[in-house]
């Protein structure tokens, strides 16, 4: 490349990644600015305020060990929903494996009559919207007397949960040689041992990348956590919503940087095996 | 053994005359429906929890909620505060209202307390899923002047003990000092007609709307004006008088389009979004309905610390916002408990304070209080309202009440056909 | 040293009705060395799969010893497979794959490692116990594939196309290395293959099989000389057939009458019979005219260590024969006889 | 065998229970709701009132066809010039360059970042007040707020169309990215060697390699934005409104009729996602083939 052309290509990257973060960035002066008017562009005073009144950080001159054990155990409401949405989202991301991995192995290892028909209702969910049978399952789950338990709740998440994890699962068993389980059980190894020594490790880089997904998708659903949790079952994602669309830009903004930091994070910790599963990257459309 | 059981029942005997004493003090007033005596509410009560769904996007306000009343009844009535925040209140009705459906029992439901008032109440009593009447039935509701008719009528309609006030509010305006000073300010609706047409793309009103009753506050008064006074429109709800003066109001708001902030091709949807605004200098006028007036939002930075509230002369609507308690609640003893405890004249007297979040008027008459250390606590209050308030006298003086809460449905559905979509 | 036998043995798959294997009787004494032959799809690895205990059989039965082995779940049934493409499990190391086996029925680990050491000299690998599966040569795998199954001291060993991975020279080293091993221990071993060649090269007996059906189970030699069927002949390299009608120990034919010396092996009946001799048994330029013919040479096709003739005959059909090396100066185009030595004749009825 | 017969069954039943029950259950619920069946409160007549109140009514027919008409174009806008842009995006990241691991990281990072804070993201950042528009004010290029152009809150879904674009464009981007990762460039040296420009080998090569990959996730994201319910109620405008957050606050009303025309409107937005995706199917399962 010459000078010029790589200079443009530098300016052209750097460009396309600064916009993309940008948003990400302002959080991260929203929530540490005070009275940060237009036509401010870098903010006249800072302050902690914001995570002080979310009950992150305890007030000025509180700001020892007992005030911030204090404040811990006092449970705010961000640090009560964020409890809501980690057993939440782990909730969700057991059982969606548990309940996928039998189908994802029947879709990917073997073929059988009504086979597209079955793979068709299980990506349903990824097509058809939230919004057109959240409201039916609504009545439903009151009448069935889940609604505003956690389990409900997960359950409720399982719905877009499960075709992405049967999807990045089903993958993972079309490249998967059950004849190693074969094997194994010749070898002198029982259905469970098989299960622990030869299955789990092999599909086990697919299984990470569907537990993410199931986990992103959980944690970031808004619509259905709203109607199915009855509002008992908050969640990070249900104050946010409240606060945004009534509250202050600080509070905002670092509520939303605690709602962003763990998905960051799972992804940042998964991404080794993340890399190349075109297909599973589809998970992250529902987020 | 026999011994412990001699001292036990000495105990037993000491302590009698001081229930039965107890339960004199209350015997001019019935108990709540469903419970023998208030002692019997406080026996029930402890322990449990109680599910207080309520309008959840003020974080200052949460905060107030969690210490002021979380902390005492916990300490005091061994009752755990579950604050369940709602982005609007319908929020709760419609679970509510879900639940009876599904044909969910008394003691069944999930809902103990509801923060509301206005339309929602109304749509509540009327379906009928309210326990109740208790309000009146509360050693607190004492403090309440239940004789005022803003009282007792919550928009218009009886309250009938199905709730019980909490707190008062007032709509005033706010304005920026560095930018306007006190003389050129508008006092009227015709004055604010001239003012806008004067400084084009200036001023914006919240669109009347679902959760965002400020606006229709703001259209609704300018019905009072134009009609010639608020008095007519107090009582039942009167159609052909709307009829009336509704035409002439969406041509005056038609009118101002050219005028406003972006022209009128939208609005600001909520409260915050007119801090913002008004915080940014897109528009110069903002919105509350707190009596502090601009001294809670300067407090917690999202308006300049220069701003200051003011009235107009008259056709400012005031009005009481109370908790109910769904038939179905779980947990009636505790949000018995917790109702009566928001009436407690020291409580009353920290909620108006601004520092303390909350900044919403006195839900009870401070005249009726003669105990010593809650006069104390009043009068302290009323030192601390903060340099943002607009002056008392005028607030009093614009005061009107809110009128049947048929109009508010009616406001916003003709505002949103008529100006908003012409 | 376990004595094996197939008792009628069926599968039918759910949702099929062709059975993948029919009616299959089999009797495999113990320390024989088997082959399952036949092309792909014919059930042989069904079968494999079902002495394993890996398929449960729709009807029939499998003894070892004369005892029923179908109530014991594959993984203490003894039988132990290796699979075709080894299935080394990629996440462990060598000593890994070859210990699976004892770990598996809870040897203390100190043992394990000894039997390792053991196993991998067995197979002539000592010293990979630490590597990794993939650092190996298919050979290699093949061969620590071979240890982990051996490990277990397995009553009878399965071994799916235990030659086809590997090249020419390789094969020649594995068979010896099984043999070896099987004389060494003695362990019953069946292995199937869709070559005949490698079926030839290892197994004492050779059961053929068509469509879930055996055809004929005897040595190898037995499949050259005297196969069962035009088919099995075919299978086993057979390339000249010529239809007939058989009248006691002669042929009459288009081109001829052939005298055959039958040795009392045969079954082809009287009546319609296909005539076959192989290639490499036909006499070029004989010295008598003793069931001889003529034809004309079309092509020759030098392989090195044979020739091959591609003969046209007077009815138009075309026959192939061979000679080693290359011996005369046969042409393309030059005129030939030819002579069926009558006991290299052989008869099979008519399909 | 019981086991071997009924297998492939009994692994589907849990995941099929759950979409069944669950999903095609409520699904159907909603459909006999929004027939106005309503056993509960004592209606068992069926009637399509519902989808003529939303469709027809003076009182919503307007705020129907204009949200119909806004939600289509956002959500058409957002999926093509997110993949379009993708794709550019990954053609430049797929290059070999000095930080371009940190780079890939950072393009990938509103991956899993949800949509309601990127819409957030998108107030704070282009707002009239926001920070480009700050930026403006200090270089001078504005004197006041209304000076700036209005992208958020606009009467055309604008914001709305930003917010999607920053989240879809990584999302794109990745798939494309692993797509000409795993196809890698021998396609495209053939290509030059026969003589192919660049434009020609992305023509002809590159896109019709990366379309499938494209036009599936394409559908995900069409059916996603039409249907998505808190990025247009943060940034919409009370009208036009998008049919996602009609439908939502029609369920919302206390009143219960509202709550079939409810059910209905969400239905016809399932109907329209539905056959839109069955029609984009055919389109681009001929386009690939003509390909």
């Amino acid at each position: 490349m010459s000078r010029v052309k790589r200079i443009l290509f530098y300016a052209a990257v750097v460009g396309v990644v600064l916009a993309l973060v940008l948003p990400i960035i302002t959080f991260f002066i929203n929530a540490f600015a005070f009275r940060w008017f237009y036509p401010q562009f870098v903010p006249n005073e800072w302050s902690l305020q914001a995570w002080e009144r979310i009950g992150l950080i305890p007030r000025e001159g509180q700001r020892t060990l007992e005030g911030w054990w204090r404040l811990l155990s006092s449970g705010s409401d961000v640090i009560n929903a964020l409890g809501t949405s980690l057993a939440l989202g782990g909730l969700v991301t057991v059982l969606s494996v548990i309940i996928g991995l039998p189908a994802a192995r029947a879709l990917g290892l073997y073929r059988f009559r009504f086979k597209r028909l079955v793979e068709f209702m299980i990506l349903a969910p990824t097509i058809v919207p939230v919004i057109a049978f959240v409201l039916g399952l609504n009545i439903n789950f009151i009448r069935w007397g889940f609604s505003g338990t956690l389990l409900g709740v997960a359950v409720v998440h399982l719905v877009p949960v499960m075709p992405y994890v049967v999807l990045t699962l089903s993958g993972v068993f079309a490249n998967y040689n059950p004849e190693f389980e074969e094997q194994a059980r010749t070898l002198g190894a029982g259905p469970l041992r098989t299960f622990w020594y030869i299955t789990l490790p092999s599909i086990f880089p697919g299984l990470v990348v569907a537990a993410l997904f199931a986990f992103l998708v959980s944690w970031s659903q808004y619509l259905l956590t709203f109607l199915i949790g009855a509002g008992r079952v908050i969640t990070i994602p249900m104050l946010l919503f409240a606060q945004a669309s009534g509250g202050n830009n600080a509070v905002t903004a670092a509520m939303s940087l605690i709602f962003i930091a763990p998905a960051v994070l799972t992804l940042l910790l998964s991404a080794r095996y993340l890399s190349g599963e075109a297909s599973a990257v589809g998970g992250f459309g529902r987020i | 053994m026999a011994r412990k059981w001699m001292l036990l029942v000495l105990v037993a005997l000491l302590l009698l005359p001081m229930a039965v004493s107890a339960q004199e003090t209350m015997d001019d007033m019935a108990p709540p429906p469903g419970f023998a005596s208030w002692d019997a509410v406080l026996e029930e009560a402890r322990g449990q929890t109680v599910n207080w769904y309520m309008w959840g996007g003020s974080d200052s306000i949460n905060e107030f909620v969690d210490t002021f009343y979380g902390e005492p009844l916990l300490e005091e009535y061994g009752i755990t505060l579950n604050r369940v925040p709602l982005a609007d209140t319908v929020d709760a009705v419609n679970q509510v209202l879900s639940e009876s459906e599904a044909g969910v029992g008394p003691g069944e439901g999930t809902i103990d307390l509801i923060w509301i008032n206005g339309e929602n109440f109304f749509t509540m009593r009327q379906a009928e899923l309210l326990y109740g009447p208790w309000a009146q039935n509360i050693p607190n509701s004492m403090y309440v002047d239940w004789e005022n008719p803003a009282v007792a009528l919550d928009f218009g309609r009886p309250v009938d003990g199905y709730e019980s006030p909490w707190s008062s509010a007032q709509f005033n305006f706010i304005y920026d000092t560095a930018r306007m000073s006190a003389e050129d300010l508008p006092r009227s609706y015709a004055e604010l007609t001239e003012w806008a047409i004067a400084n084009p793309g200036r001023f914006t009103y919240i669109a009347p709307g679902p959760g965002a009753f400020l606006g229709t506050r703001f259209v609704k008064q300018i019905f009072f004006e134009v009609s010639g006074g608020q008095e007519q429109w107090v009582g039942e709800f009167n159609q052909e008088l709307y009829d009336q003066w509704a035409p002439v109001v969406w041509e005056l708001l038609n009118a101002w389009e050219p005028y406003l902030w972006r022209q009128g091709e939208t609005y600001p949807a909520s409260e915050a979004e007119l801090h913002e605004l008004f915080a940014n200098g897109e528009v110069d006028f903002d919105f509350t309905n707190l009596p502090s007036g601009a001294s809670t939002f300067i407090e917690t930075g999202q308006i300049p610390p220069t701003s200051q509230a003011f009235t107009f002369e008259t056709n400012m609507i005031g009005d009481f916002n109370y908790v109910a308690i769904p038939y179905n609640a779980p947990n009636v003893a505790a949000a018995l408990v917790l109702a009566n405890l928001m009436l407690r004249p020291d409580l009353q007297a920290a909620q108006v304070q601004p520092a303390n979040g909350f900044g919403l008027g006195y839900g009870i008459d401070v005249s009726t209080v003669s105990e010593e250390e809650f006069i104390a606590a009043i009068e302290e209050a009323a030192l601390n309202m903060g340099a943002g308030a607009a002056p008392a006298a005028d607030l009093a003086a614009s005061l009107v009440s809110d009128i049947a809460a048929e109009y508010q449905a009616l406001i916003e559905a003709d505002w949103e056909a008529n100006v908003l979509r012409r | 040293m376990t004595h094996v036998v197939l008792q009628k043995l069926n599968k039918v798959y759910p949702g099929t009705t062709q059975a993948a294997v029919q009616d299959m009787h089999l009797d495999i004494p113990s320390g024989q060395l088997v082959a399952l032959l036949g092309p792909s799809g014919c059930g042989k690895t069904t079968t494999l799969k079902m002495i394993a205990g890996l398929i449960h059989p729709s009807s029939g039965d499998i003894t070892f010893d004369g005892a029923s082995v179908l109530p014991i779940p594959a993984e203490r049934r003894g039988a132990v497979m290796v699979f075709q493409n080894y299935l080394l499990f990629p996440y462990m190391s060598v000593g890994q794959n070859v210990g699976f086996g004892l770990k598996m029925r809870g040897v203390p680990q100190k043992t394990i490692n000894q039997k390792v050491i053991e196993m991998l000299e067995l197979v002539k690998l000592p010293n990979i116990a630490n590597r990794r599966p993939k650092q190996l040569s298919g050979g290699q795998q093949q061969r620590v594939a071979l240890a982990r199954a051996l490990i277990t001291a397995p009553k009878v060993l399965l071994l799916d196309e235990p030659l086809s991975n590997l090249d020419a020279h390789l094969r020649d080293e594995m068979r010896e290395l099984i043999l070896s091993i099987q004389r060494q221990l003695g362990v019953t071993m069946i292995f199937v293959t869709h070559d005949q060649e490698e079926a030839v090269l290892l197994a004492n007996q050779i059961a053929l099989i068509f469509e879930g059906v055996l055809q004929q189970y005897a040595p190898p030699d037995v499949f050259y000389r005297q196969p069962i069927s035009e088919r099995a002949a075919r299978f086993f390299g057979g390339v000249n057939f010529i239809a007939g009608t058989r009248r006691g120990d002669r042929v009459t034919t288009a081109l001829g009458d052939f005298v055959f010396n039958p040795a009392g092996k045969d079954s082809a009946p009287e009546g319609a019979v296909t005539l076959t001799i192989r290639p490499e048994q036909i006499v070029l330029q004989p010295a008598d005219t003793r069931n001889s013919i003529a034809g004309r040479i079309r092509a020759r096709i030098y392989v090195g260590t044979y020739t091959r003739y591609k003969i046209v005959l007077n009815d138009g059909s075309e026959i192939e024969a061979t000679r080693p090396g290359d011996v005369g100066s046969l042409e393309e185009g030059d005129a030939v006889r030819l002579a069926f030595p009558e006991d290299r004749i052989w008869v099979v009825a008519q399909r | 065998m019981w086991w071997e017969r009924w297998r492939i069954a009994v692994m589907l039943a849990p995941t099929l229970l759950i979409i069944v029950v669950l999903f095609f259950g409520s699904l159907g619920y909603g459909f006999i709701q929004s027939l106005g069946y309503q056993p509960n409160i004592g209606n068992y007549s069926i009637s399509l009132d519902a989808y003529s109140t939303v469709m027809f009514s003076e009182r919503y027919s307007e705020q129907f066809w204009r949200g119909l008409r806004l939600t289509f174009f956002v959500s058409l806008a957002s999926t093509a010039i997110a993949a379009g842009l993708a794709i550019a995006c990954a053609l430049l990241l797929r290059q070999t360059f000095v930080g371009k691991r940190v780079a890939t990281f950072l393009f990938q990072l509103n991956l899993p970042v949800p949509h309601l804070v990127i819409a957030i993201g998108i107030i704070f950042l282009f707002s009239n007040s926001g920070l480009l528009a700050r930026a403006a004010a200090q270089m001078g290029w504005i004197s006041a707020p209304s000076d700036f152009p209005v992208l958020v809150r606009d009467t055309e879904g604008i914001s709305i169309i930003l917010a999607y674009l920053w989240k879809e464009i990584p999302f794109f981007g990745i798939i494309v990215l692993a797509i000409l990762q795993s196809v890698g460039e021998d396609y495209e040296d053939l290509a030059r060697s026969l003589g192919a420009n660049g434009w020609q080998r992305f023509r002809y090569v590159i896109l019709p390699l990366i379309m499938p990959g494209l036009l599936s996730s394409s559908i995900i994201v069409f059916a996603f934005t039409f249907g998505t319910y808190e990025v247009p109620k943060l940034l919409g405008v009370r009208f036009p409104e998008m049919l996602p957050v009609m439908a939502l606050e029609f369920f919302l009303n206390p009143d219960l009729n509202a709550r079939a025309e409810g059910m209905a409107l969400s239905m016809i937005i399932a109907v329209i996602v539905l056959a839109l995706v069955v029609v984009y199917m055919w389109i681009s399962d001929r386009a690939i083939r003509q390909t």
